[in-house]
């Protein structure tokens, strides 16, 4: 087993045609992803390496059955194309694009808020990797191998360092779910914490987190009620200054709230145990499991 | 993106929110003339990014001209907390009944707009906050459903406010509302919101903060950034497009992804160094990229070494080190680099840099080795300079 | 028991100060209902014959436990009045306005449905009577008594007409409730039928129909599928011409659809015995109960 | 409320749908001089609220000022279907590659509005929705998110416009959803939306029904209402405020609460008669109203008897009979009055109607009694005049 993405997965990749759509999706499918289909409007009827392209999500779903929407468009074009993906009836949005104006994003969180069954990932995100199974995003597979620690995390190269760091200790992962540094993520940690804790395959959770908004302290209360997997944590930031935009959009840390300080002692005083680089992460993890 | 106190209260006109009429001026000469215009007595108001202004002598009611001039004379060119006054504002004097305080913020928490009211205005809200809580009324509002009369009339009941001013109060605040919306502002403040002897609503500050990802749609908007206000490193970084915050210390740093930068500070700190900056290479960095980016790290003199911490997803490790080649070429770099690739392509980007054996570059394998190691090169090249 | 109001309810009337608010909410409680508020902006501190006037509903619903809001506010005031209702928690909204502009009742209905645990009854309606317990509204209830019959109806005087037929035969009601004749009634027949399905009381449903839309032919398939209680129907509305708004904004015929003869043959076709006149409805239900 | 053609373009002009350029004109001197100032050729388009025009005459393109002339003549008083042509639209003539169909309703079922469009356009797009329904695409727009770029998308390419008006088409389709939020419309229409020959897309008819009950936010449309295509009764009924609609029988029919009186009509065909009117007084009427009423009613010159059928709720049958009283002594009737009054205040409304003891007046205890009563004075009446 793993989360969100499996041998289920049937993906459609919106801005399939773009250069880095084209370079991604066979990537994805290169690693054993079943992409069926691409949008591209205009482009019906031409195809990428044999991926259909069609004019819309709804043709695309119509015709391919897609079940999954990878969104690689421009971000003036990436709300509205979101949209067509809930609408369309996709179950589950990775939205790649970085840089979608915040508004926009309010916007699609609040409709996907009353779209029953459907699922945002990202937006601004790496997307997910089921090792062994299926790849939807731009995460560098090679590193990863199929295992029992799941992923979840705000960002995409930090999730790379610390899931590279339990590799290189012998561990692979169930899945490593990238849910982006916007402001406004569709998923949160709680959400895939949930996901994890259902996985029979996961075993341990590692949640990388960072300053900025309050996403890690909900986590914390949310595993003390909820989880019953062991959860490590790691928090970057602990060095940035307040007020300043740290690259994340959702990276900005408001006086003493959403500090890396913060955080990590929400987690730690719900039981949680925060490593402090993604070394101690992992040693941290490597200890659990192997007790 | 910020906004100066005239460019949001010109940004409010705009949605019908009524402000004191005024102009900006940026020399002595073209502020008498706009005092002239406007009348007596009228404001003088430095136009800078940080509070505090009146405390620190930034805001004068001139009686007539001679005063305004002599304020004009005092006030452009005047140092705030760091920030030079490169331009004031004149504004005809108001006469303040009652100061309110309203303002609507992005709450990434909520995901929702939250806009705030409190009839304690013209003073510093946080402290209201803290004090006396129950003062701040606070209503989240459904982004797509939108402001409605009630939220107003919550807003100004539940605040208190007089009642001959709820229905005026709640336009304005729809007003804003509107505009938060329309501009796609992360926030909009008004302190003070005041009522006047005449019982007219207006909105006597602004304070605006843009969204920088939305700027493409509004272009007037875009043409507002104020890059006298930036640092110059910053200002530097962002001609070029790099994302970068000036830090305090003497280790330049970049990295590819805002989360694996954050975290190299971090590990930085720990083993005893002191970062210089956060740059984010970002996702895909092509050779000129870092290029640009060494510029900027290195145009900070206080830099004694500098650390490349690289993981490649979408950015491949080969133009990495095509990139600090090239840089190295360009700039010619006095301070010792530290290097590590991992990802994507990290095999020949390790190779490259190897053939090119460049002066003074070091490579490590892992990003703990790798902070030790520019914090030590650090030290030495500070005791050595 | 009855439907939706009753002992339970405790209600604030939005316009209680204006002439009719006032006249109807003392009608209300004289006839038993428990007034326990009013709202009219900028009246806080004032009372009607001793029913607390707040500025919001917010602060009725804190200061007096409301569950139930009346609107009696002009049609230009009362979407903001529903939607101020349903924000602060209010579980039963009946809305007596009449004349609200259509925009204004398609947003408060998609509002009302993003609203978990609210219910919305009108506009444009007299209201909900459960005789013996509570009347939120204006149907005149010394022509009704308790009963085993509900009645559910798109007209108020037509209501009445059968009530009356009804109690002229000895029978009673468990409640009477009136959905309003306008585009987008906030309840449906459907939504009040599963009501009275569902209430003990209740031993057999009338259901009042006119012509225009699709709300009596969408009843009858739920009546086939969902409900073992005897319904009776009456449509009004045969000699109407197509193309002509009788009264009622969602009174109108297009082309064959929407046509009273449409819908009678829709419900007899599911089982459901349609009267031709209120006279002839009654006499079917007596049939029924007697049997 | 139904909008002339040249209204409804008019009212998409101000939401920045193109359409052709032209100008109204009731008289034939204004026609050609609005066909000058437009130039040739140009089309002479009767205005009215009907469909089927061109069939009947009413759309005539003029090659030159003696044809415009000739038109302007023919078309202005022409009877349309029963519709006097009393103003013309002068248009400039268009040059049609293509002809689309495209149109919102509010549509009451699905509580949404509803986007349909077809590349079938020109026609009588009810028949292309029976002979060809997968020609009419029609998707329903979320009211609260509104419409989106992908829907515009959506309904072009499926309906297979061509692909280089793609984005034009959904342009025009964003903006038509504009018109019909903002101006509360119930239905817009565009048949047919054209092509030109150089690619523009243009809106070249206008079906425009607004909301009745939103006028008073839109004081502009209120103001188009076009009362010469009233029935003469129904005008009257409308200055008075009264909900009246004009049948074609002699039975006067009179009841408060729409469901009743069309209850009522239906009950007074089934025993044999035939209403010559719909006349919902409404709840809670006063004395005045009825007196209003009982005139609208006999202004039909058709009507032999009258009935009266009240259940009171808000409705007073006391008020009811003090008008009735009030309109025997300013109308004085001639044709017989059958009364059915129960509810609020019935036993004193029919104690004021006895004591009045006014000529030719019947009371009835029961709906269906008095509509028996009031079909066999009518008969009797009609026999007797």
């Amino acid at each position: 087993m793993s989360v969100l993405v499996g041998k289920d997965t049937r993906l459609v990749v919106t801005g399939l045609t773009g250069r880095e759509g084209t370079f991604h999706a066979l990537n994805n499918r290169n690693y054993g992803t079943d992409v069926v289909a691409g949008v591209t409007p205009g482009k019906r009827g031409q195809d990428v390496e044999g991926i259909p392209v069609f004019d819309t999500v709804h043709a695309a779903v119509a015709e391919t059955g897609a079940n999954t929407a990878m969104i690689f468009v421009p971000p003036r074009f990436a709300a509205d194309s979101i949209l067509e993906a809930l609408d369309a009836g996709i179950e589950l949005v990775v939205a790649i694009t970085e840089g979608i104006p915040a508004h926009d994003e309010l916007r699609v969180y609040t409709q996907l808020k009353r779209t029953p069954g459907a699922r945002l990932v990202g937006p601004n995100c790496p997307g997910i990797l089921s090792p062994g199974k299926a790849n939807v995003g731009i995460i560098p597979a090679s590193f990863f191998k199929e295992g029992n620690v799941g992923v979840v995390s705000r960002s995409g190269t930090l999730t790379y360092q610390i899931g590279n760091e339990l590799a290189q200790r012998g561990f692979g992962n169930s899945s490593i779910v990238g849910i982006g540094g916007d402001p406004v993520p569709g998923s949160s940690f709680i959400d895939i914490i949930e996901l994890f804790e259902q996985d029979p395959q996961t075993e341990l959770i590692v949640m990388s987190g960072e300053i900025g908004g309050s996403a890690e302290e909900e986590a914390a209360e949310y595993i003390a009620a909820n989880v019953t997997k062991p959860v490590v944590g790691y928090i970057a930031g602990f060095t940035a200054p307040p007020g300043k935009t740290m690259g994340h959009a959702g990276a900005i840390v408001s006086g003493t709230a959403g500090t890396a300080k913060a955080k990590a002692e929400a987690l730690e005083a719900k039981g949680v145990r925060v490593g402090r680089t993604p070394t101690e992460t992992a040693e941290i993890a490597m200890e659990i499991l192997s007790a | 993106m910020d906004l100066l106190e005239y460019q949001g209260k010109q940004l409010f006109a705009r949605h019908g929110i009524p402000v004191p009429s005024g102009k900006p001026a940026s020399t002595v000469a073209d502020a008498v003339a706009a005092a002239d215009e406007i009348g007596y007595p009228c404001v003088v108001k430095a136009q800078v990014l940080i509070g505090g202004r009146g405390k620190a002598g930034g805001v004068k009611l001139a009686k007539d001209r001679a005063e305004a001039e002599q304020y004009a004379t005092d006030i452009l060119g005047m140092d705030i907390k760091g920030f030079t006054v490169h331009e004031v504002w004149i504004e005809a004097a108001s006469d303040i009944a009652s100061e309110y305080y309203a303002s609507i913020v992005f709450d990434r928490a909520a995901k929702a707009p939250l806009v705030m009211f409190s009839t304690k205005g013209g003073m510093d809200i946080e402290a209201v906050a803290e004090e006396t809580p129950e003062a701040l009324v606070r209503i989240h509002v459904d982004p797509l459903l939108g402001f409605q009369d009630f939220h107003g009339r919550r807003l100004a009941f539940e605040a208190g406010v007089d009642a001959d001013v709820v229905r005026p109060v709640g336009a304005l605040l729809s007003k804003l509302y509107d505009a938060f919306v329309a501009e796609e502002a992360m926030l909009v403040e008004v302190n003070p919101l005041i009522v006047t002897g005449d019982r007219d609503v207006k909105a006597l500050d602004a304070k605006v903060t843009l969204d920088g990802n939305s700027l493409y749609r509004h272009p007037d908007n875009a043409g507002l950034r104020n890059p006298s206000q930036e640092d110059e490193q910053e200002q530097m970084a962002h001609e070029r497009g790099l994302t970068y915050v000036k830090l305090d210390g003497d280790i330049g740093i970049l990295g590819n992804g805002a989360g694996l930068v954050m975290s190299t500070l971090d590990v930085v700190a720990q083993a005893g160094g002191s970062p210089a900056n956060f740059l984010d290479a970002g996702g895909g960095s092509k050779a000129d990229a870092i290029v640009s980016a060494v510029e900027v790290i290195l145009s900070d003199t206080k830099v004694r070494a500098v650390l490349f911490n690289i993981f490649g997803g979408i950015t491949r490790c080969d133009e990495v080190a095509k990139g600090l080649i090239e840089a190295f070429d360009v700039v010619k770099p006095t301070v010792p680099f530290v290097v590590r690739l991992d990802g994507t392509n990290d095999v020949a980007g390790r190779q490259l840099l190897a053939d090119a054996s460049l002066p003074n570059v070091h490579t490590e394998a892992t990003m703990l080795g790798a902070a030790q190691k520019v914090v030590e090169l650090a030290a030495a090249h500070g005791a050595a300079a």
